[in-house]
């Protein structure tokens, strides 16, 4: 199983966030890549946390830093990919795989297809920010900025068109090590198809690690210690 | 979340979107105050026993008979400190990089707490002419003439606990925590190579510093750069930071120090006369640069700091910083102790400190009203008589 | 030099970065006559099909054919690699260079409906690997003798190499044994997995081939 | 007690041997020495080196240790060994704690500094300095004890811990002043330092015995064989490689290099150098001390050096020890009551008079014991 980092991106400045609703500043990007690299983390994921609207220059802000960002470490972007042009100008980035979330939950065929043709489809990744709601499966749907159910639809549509899904707990996001692993029994996607991030600590690992997950992503608590990952792992 | 380029201040203390930490804000109150409330709420006796666990794991196959590494300057927290840590019964070296800007009273302070407390110390002091070269650098390049001593502040102490085998170095304050809030005290931070580089060293590291054009000798540059993460990880060095194991707030606790022997420092540059005292430039040259990099001074910080710890109103400490933002300078002592003619003065603060000009002249005193609740918590403070002292006795029979 | 071949997708910032740390100058070429130098890289991110459709419309298959007849260099990474095949299973079938004798598939075509290969495997090679393949003298035989570490697979479509005369290794895992990790044929080297994207590992191949 | 023919090194110095014809080990080196080649001993030197650094892969950035204090000769050697041997060194220096430390030992080491050398100042715990002192003081009439400790013991633990394998280090105790249990290979070799008189008399469990926090008495500790052989530490003297090393020299060449000395304040603290000891006051205490048990102090040392280079005679030699040997102001025993927290009287009366030699001096309450003997000449109480 791999075992990687992720980093929220916005305006050109990283970001940790707790619990899906606060963020706390974290630095440069660069300097945080840098240190992932040393850690030799498995893979980093880069993500703009968009709630909603998102603003162009903010978007050509984030891809221009991106653009210049230097890693020996696989990459996956993501957040606010929405239209064909932001596809066009993502082909100058260092990156290996793409994520989008407001894609899938759309299911909107055309602009994923578009996706794979420039990508290749194993570079897609689709995101699914999860929680339980009287115990129905919701998604939150970043575009409209709300929960939405968690559709079999959807969730086929990523199965067929997506390489990996990444599942987010969005209640268990920040620094615990809780990440309901429940959660993905009431999913119809195969374990090794999923990425989970959100609450994934040293115990989370440890049991992903036996039920075959194909990567977990530790957010924000990577760069709290010196070279985290070897206690992680 | 920030908007792009326009400023945003924050509605309970002074900071604004452009602190170099970054800083988040959350209905007007940034991050910074959102983190110091958790002080009100953590349950620090649990915190502490956590502190005493962790502690416990590092002694455990230790080779060295020091338990710690802890890190000081001479300053009112490393008092704060040093009481800490044998309070916790462990075995400290003490280590001491000299950045040569140190005046009598910071002697003083460095060599009373090392005879105070009873305690071995290793004092490294860098060779100068690096070090003079790699001041002249920073202050061309980023501004800032505490870089190289901070650079090696933030490594020596690292160096030295792996090479003689001693598992933990003890920090006082986290600075990104207790300014911008940029963790949880519960996230229990650890130190680390990149927290090195992003908040001491704002981004540089001294590759980037001396690029290629820097006229210094590599290889003097050891201890300016951090020890290899992979070693550190085989010895075994950890680092703690004590503000998230301790209600940390340095008026109240620094003013304890004095008791012990710490002679505070007047400055006209700020009302705390406890934090980096000792110093020939923190509160002279350093602030000017300072103002002019991020756009305020020190003084904002520990107003900040104090508006948190309810001892200040917002408004009095808007007037308290004009007051204090007004303050000049003298920075002749400075461009001696490094060498430069007066026309060489002359050059760089026209061409290189615009916006900090008017600042410039002697440093005279203007008194001023301060809260009960503060001027309660500072004592009376000394004037420094030798500045830039290499290398001092500090104390007397 | 090395010319990187840019045909408007795959990920040519990465090699150009990590060639870069490496202190080799590169450049990006997207049209027939810019190829000059003796070293090609094929870089390795996009889908067989439009990836061969934007070589055909620049004319840039034929100078890498020409650029493989004169004995010069060919480095293929990932969909580069599966490109210098025969031909490729992916977008219904793509007809490819033809400068490996190989096949391109889809890999476990009988398992699951959609199974890629994507994570870090184990890697060991030493220079007479490249030896005994013939490969030109430039590789860079003077530093490292022998390379052992983990590299990174991000794949859907596998190689299976038949040739003889090429020297191949295969991918050191037994759910997808059978595939090509890298082969070597006298001026041509087909890599699968990111080389530039395998951290310390890739820098040190990068250094042994360069 | 009998004196050596040549110079004032008599027989009560521990560990001093004599020839049958009663002349002392130093003034028989300084007898076949002083025509050989300095030139060809700086390249044995230079080779010993190379040896002893070949076989070790260079680990650190330093190239060697020198073992300083501020003083006249390890800040010369300090210069010679970074701009003459052309290696980069650290500098060490085992410094006394604060109180003890004197103005002028800070501003020495304040001129080490801006000559421009890494320099790392290692201070033991000061209060438990300050107790070690009294307690060698009652316990082996040397209240410099502990501090020679600390001094022998720093460099070496720190070239262990750093990984620098080549200490350099001040004169060879045998050669200059008859010490012949340190004798090595040859006048270049510190290695067996170990058995030299200070650091084997009076082993290590008093330090135990005298300190509560355990953790504290290491740093007193000599590191022992194994930790040397380990890392392959070598340590040379330099003093036999120059052709100009002794006192005198040293002194001038301190005078021009920005050092502070103590000219015309021999009466204050009988050091007729006026330039040794710089770095604190206490020590002359001690040698006052030495003279007081041993019949001869620092004046005889300097005295015996001058002869043995013919800068002066015997006579002259003999006045100058009969003015100068065991001369301490009151004040710096004032000073070190107050730094110990000892009264004065019990000073002289408890302490310093029990390690008078009775045989060699008369001693009364309240006042400094008596010479009974005359400089230069064979005495049997």
């Amino acid at each position: 199983m791999r075992v990687g980092a992720s980093i929220l991106l916005k305006n050109g400045y990283c970001y940790q966030s707790y619990g899906w609703n606060r963020f706390r500043p974290l630095g440069d990007l660069q300097t945080a890549i840098d240190i992932l690299d040393e850690y030799e983390v498995d893979e980093i994921l880069i993500v703009r946390p968009i709630k909603g609207v998102d603003s162009e220059d903010s978007l050509n802000i984030d891809l221009k830093l991106l653009s210049e960002l230097k890693t020996i470490t696989p990459l996956s972007f993501g957040g606010g990919i929405r239209s064909n042009s932001d596809i066009n100008n993502l082909s100058g980035l260092p990156i290996e795989r793409l994520c989008l979330s407001s894609a899938f939950i759309n299911i909107n065929e055309g602009f994923v297809k578009n996706a794979i043709n420039s990508f290749g489809r194993q570079a897609i990744l689709a995101c699914l920010p999860i929680t339980l709601i009287d115990d129905v499966i919701c998604v939150y749907h970043s575009e409209a900025n709300e929960l939405i159910k968690l559709s079999d639809e959807i969730q086929e549509f990523c199965m067929q068109y997506a390489d990996e899904i990444i599942i987010i707990d969005m209640s268990n996001e920040g620094n615990n090590d809780y990440f309901q692993m429940d959660l993905l029994e009431h999913l119809k996607i195969p374990l090794n198809k999923i990425i989970i991030t959100g609450g994934v600590g040293k115990n989370i690992i440890r049991v992903a690690k036996s039920t075959g997950i194909a990567s977990s992503i530790i957010e924000n608590r990577v760069l709290h210690s010196e070279n985290s990952i070897d206690y992680f792992k | 979340m920030t908007t792009l380029n326009n400023p945003q201040f924050c509605s309970n203390c002074l900071y604004d979107n452009k602190h170099p930490f970054g800083l988040s804000f959350q209905e007007g109150v940034c991050s910074g105050c959102f983190t110091h409330s958790e002080k009100d709420t953590i349950n620090w006796g649990e915190r502490e026993s956590l502190l005493v666990d962790l502690i416990s794991q590092t002694r455990k196959n230790k080779k060295s008979h020091y338990d710690c590494v802890v890190p000081v300057q001479g300053d009112a927290e490393d008092y704060y400190v040093v009481s800490k840590v044998l309070a916790l019964n462990l075995n400290p070296l003490i280590v001491c990089v000299n950045d040569y800007y140190m005046n009598n009273i910071g002697w003083h302070n460095l060599h009373n707490l090392i005879t105070h407390f009873d305690l071995d110390s290793l004092v490294y002091n860098p060779e100068i002419n690096t070090y003079k070269e790699m001041v002249r650098t920073t202050l061309r390049k980023l501004d800032h003439i505490l870089w190289p001593s901070i650079a090696l502040k933030s490594s020596f102490p690292v160096h030295i606990a792996k090479e003689r085998n001693i598992p933990l170095v003890v920090w006082g304050q986290n600075q990104a925590i207790e300014q911008v809030g940029k963790f949880s005290h519960t996230d229990s931070v650890e130190m680390s190579k990149w927290s090195r580089k992003e908040h001491d060293l704002f981004g540089y590291d001294v590759d980037k510093v001396i690029g290629s054009g820097a006229q210094i000798d590599i290889r003097n540059l050891n201890y300016y750069r951090y020890p290899n993460i992979k070693n550190l990880g085989h010895s075994k060095v950890k680092g703690i930071y004590l503000s998230n194991y301790f209600r940390w707030d340095p008026l109240y606790q620094n003013k304890k120090s004095v008791v012990q022997g710490f002679v505070p420092q007047h400055n006209s540059a700020s009302f705390d006369i406890y934090e980096r005292a000792g110093s020939s430039v923190y509160y002279e040259f350093h602030d000017l640069l300072k103002l002019q990099r991020v756009g305020y001074r020190k003084v904002r910080d520990q107003l900040s700091r104090e508006v948190r710890h309810g001892r200040l109103d917002r408004q009095s400490a808007l007037e308290l910083e004009n007051h204090y933002n007004k303050s000049e300078v003298d920075i002749s002592g400075f461009f001696n102790w490094l060498g430069v003619t007066k026309s060489g003065v002359e050059w760089f603060v026209s061409k290189r400190l615009p916006k900090v000009k008017h600042l410039i002249g002697s440093s005279e005193n203007k008194i001023c009203q301060l809260p009960a609740d503060i001027s309660g918590l500072l004592t009376n403070s000394d004037e420094p008589t030798r500045e830039f002292v290499l290398f001092g006795k500090g104390v007397s029979l | 030099m090395i010319d990187i071949i840019d045909v408007g997708c795959g990920n040519i910032q990465s090699l150009t970065n990590i060639l870069t740390l490496l202190q080799v100058p590169s450049r990006a070429v997207n049209s027939p006559n810019q190829v000059k130098s003796n070293t090609i890289i094929l870089p390795g991110v996009g889908s067989a099909g439009p990836y061969m459709d934007k070589l055909k419309e620049s004319s840039l298959d034929q100078a890498i054919k020409k650029h493989h007849s004169e004995g010069k260099r060919i480095i293929g990474i990932c969909l580069g690699f599966q490109l210098l095949t025969i031909s490729s299973e992916e977008d219904g079938g793509t007809e490819c260079l033809g400068l490996v004798d190989a096949q391109t598939e889809k890999i476990g075509s009988n398992q699951l409906r959609n199974c890629s290969h994507t994570g870090w495997e184990h890697f060991q090679i030493d220079t007479e690997y490249f030896n005994a393949a013939e490969c030109q003298a430039q590789l860079g035989l003077t530093r490292k003798r022998k390379l052992k570490g983990r590299v990174f697979y991000n794949h859907e479509y596998g190689v299976c190499s038949t040739s003889e005369d090429a020297a191949h290794l295969e991918i050191p895992n037994k759910m997808y044994a059978g595939y090509s990790s890298m082969v070597v044929q006298k001026n041509l080297i087909g890599i699968q997995f990111h080389p530039e994207k395998s951290q310390v590992t890739g820098l040190n191949l990068f250094e042994m081939m360069l | 007690m009998k004196y050596c023919k040549k110079c004032l090194t008599t027989t009560l110095r521990p560990n001093a041997e004599f020839t049958n014809d009663g002349v002392c080990i130093p003034c028989k080196y300084s007898l076949i020495g002083n025509q050989t080649n300095h030139v060809l001993k700086l390249r044995a030197l230079k080779e010993r080196i190379k040896q002893a650094t070949s076989k070790v892969r260079k680990k650190g950035d330093y190239d060697c240790i020198v073992g300083v204090s501020g003083g006249k000769d390890s800040t010369r050697q300090a210069h010679w060994v970074r701009d003459r041997l052309g290696l980069k060194p650290l500098l060490v220096c085992a410094a006394y704690p604060p109180l003890q430390m004197s103005e002028l030992g800070a501003e020495n080491l304040s001129n080490l500094i801006s000559m421009g050398f890494d320099l790392m100042v290692v201070t033991p715990a000061p209060k438990t300095s300050a107790k070690l002192s009294l307690e060698a003081f009652k316990k082996f009439g040397n209240l410099c004890k502990s501090t020679e400790l600390s001094l022998f013991s720093t460099v070496p633990r720190i070239a262990i811990d750093l990984g620098i394998n080549l200490i350099f280090w001040g004169e060879n105790p045998a050669l200059q002043v008859g010490d012949s249990a340190t004798e090595g290979v040859d006048e270049f070799d510190g290695n067996n330092l170990r058995k030299s008189n200070t650091l084997t008399e009076g082993g290590n469990d008093w330090l135990f015995d005298a300190i509560q926090k355990e953790y504290l008495v290491n740093h007193y500790i000599y590191p022992d064989e194994i930790e040397f052989n380990k890392k392959k530490i070598s340590i040379f003297y330099l003093g036999p490689a120059w052709d100009d090393w002794d006192n005198e020299e040293n002194g001038a060449y301190a005078a021009l290099a920005g050092l502070s000395l103590r000219p015309g304040e021999e009466h204050i603290t009988g050091d007729i150098s006026n330039a040794s000891m710089l770095d604190e006051e206490f020590t002359n205490i001690n040698m006052m001390i030495k003279y007081y048990k041993f019949g001869f102090g620092r004046a005889t040392d300097i005295v015996c050096e001058k002869i043995r280079n013919g800068m002066i005679t015997r006579v002259k030699g003999i006045e100058l020890v009969e003015m100068y040997d065991g001369v301490c102001s009151d004040e710096i025993i004032q000073k070190y009551c107050k730094y110990v927290g000892l009264p004065v009287e019990e000073f002289w009366n408890d302490i310093n008079n029990k390690w008078t030699n009775t045989s060699l001096f008369s001693i009364s309450d309240n006042e400094r014991p008596k010479r009974r003997f005359k400089i230069g000449v064979d005495f049997n109480d």
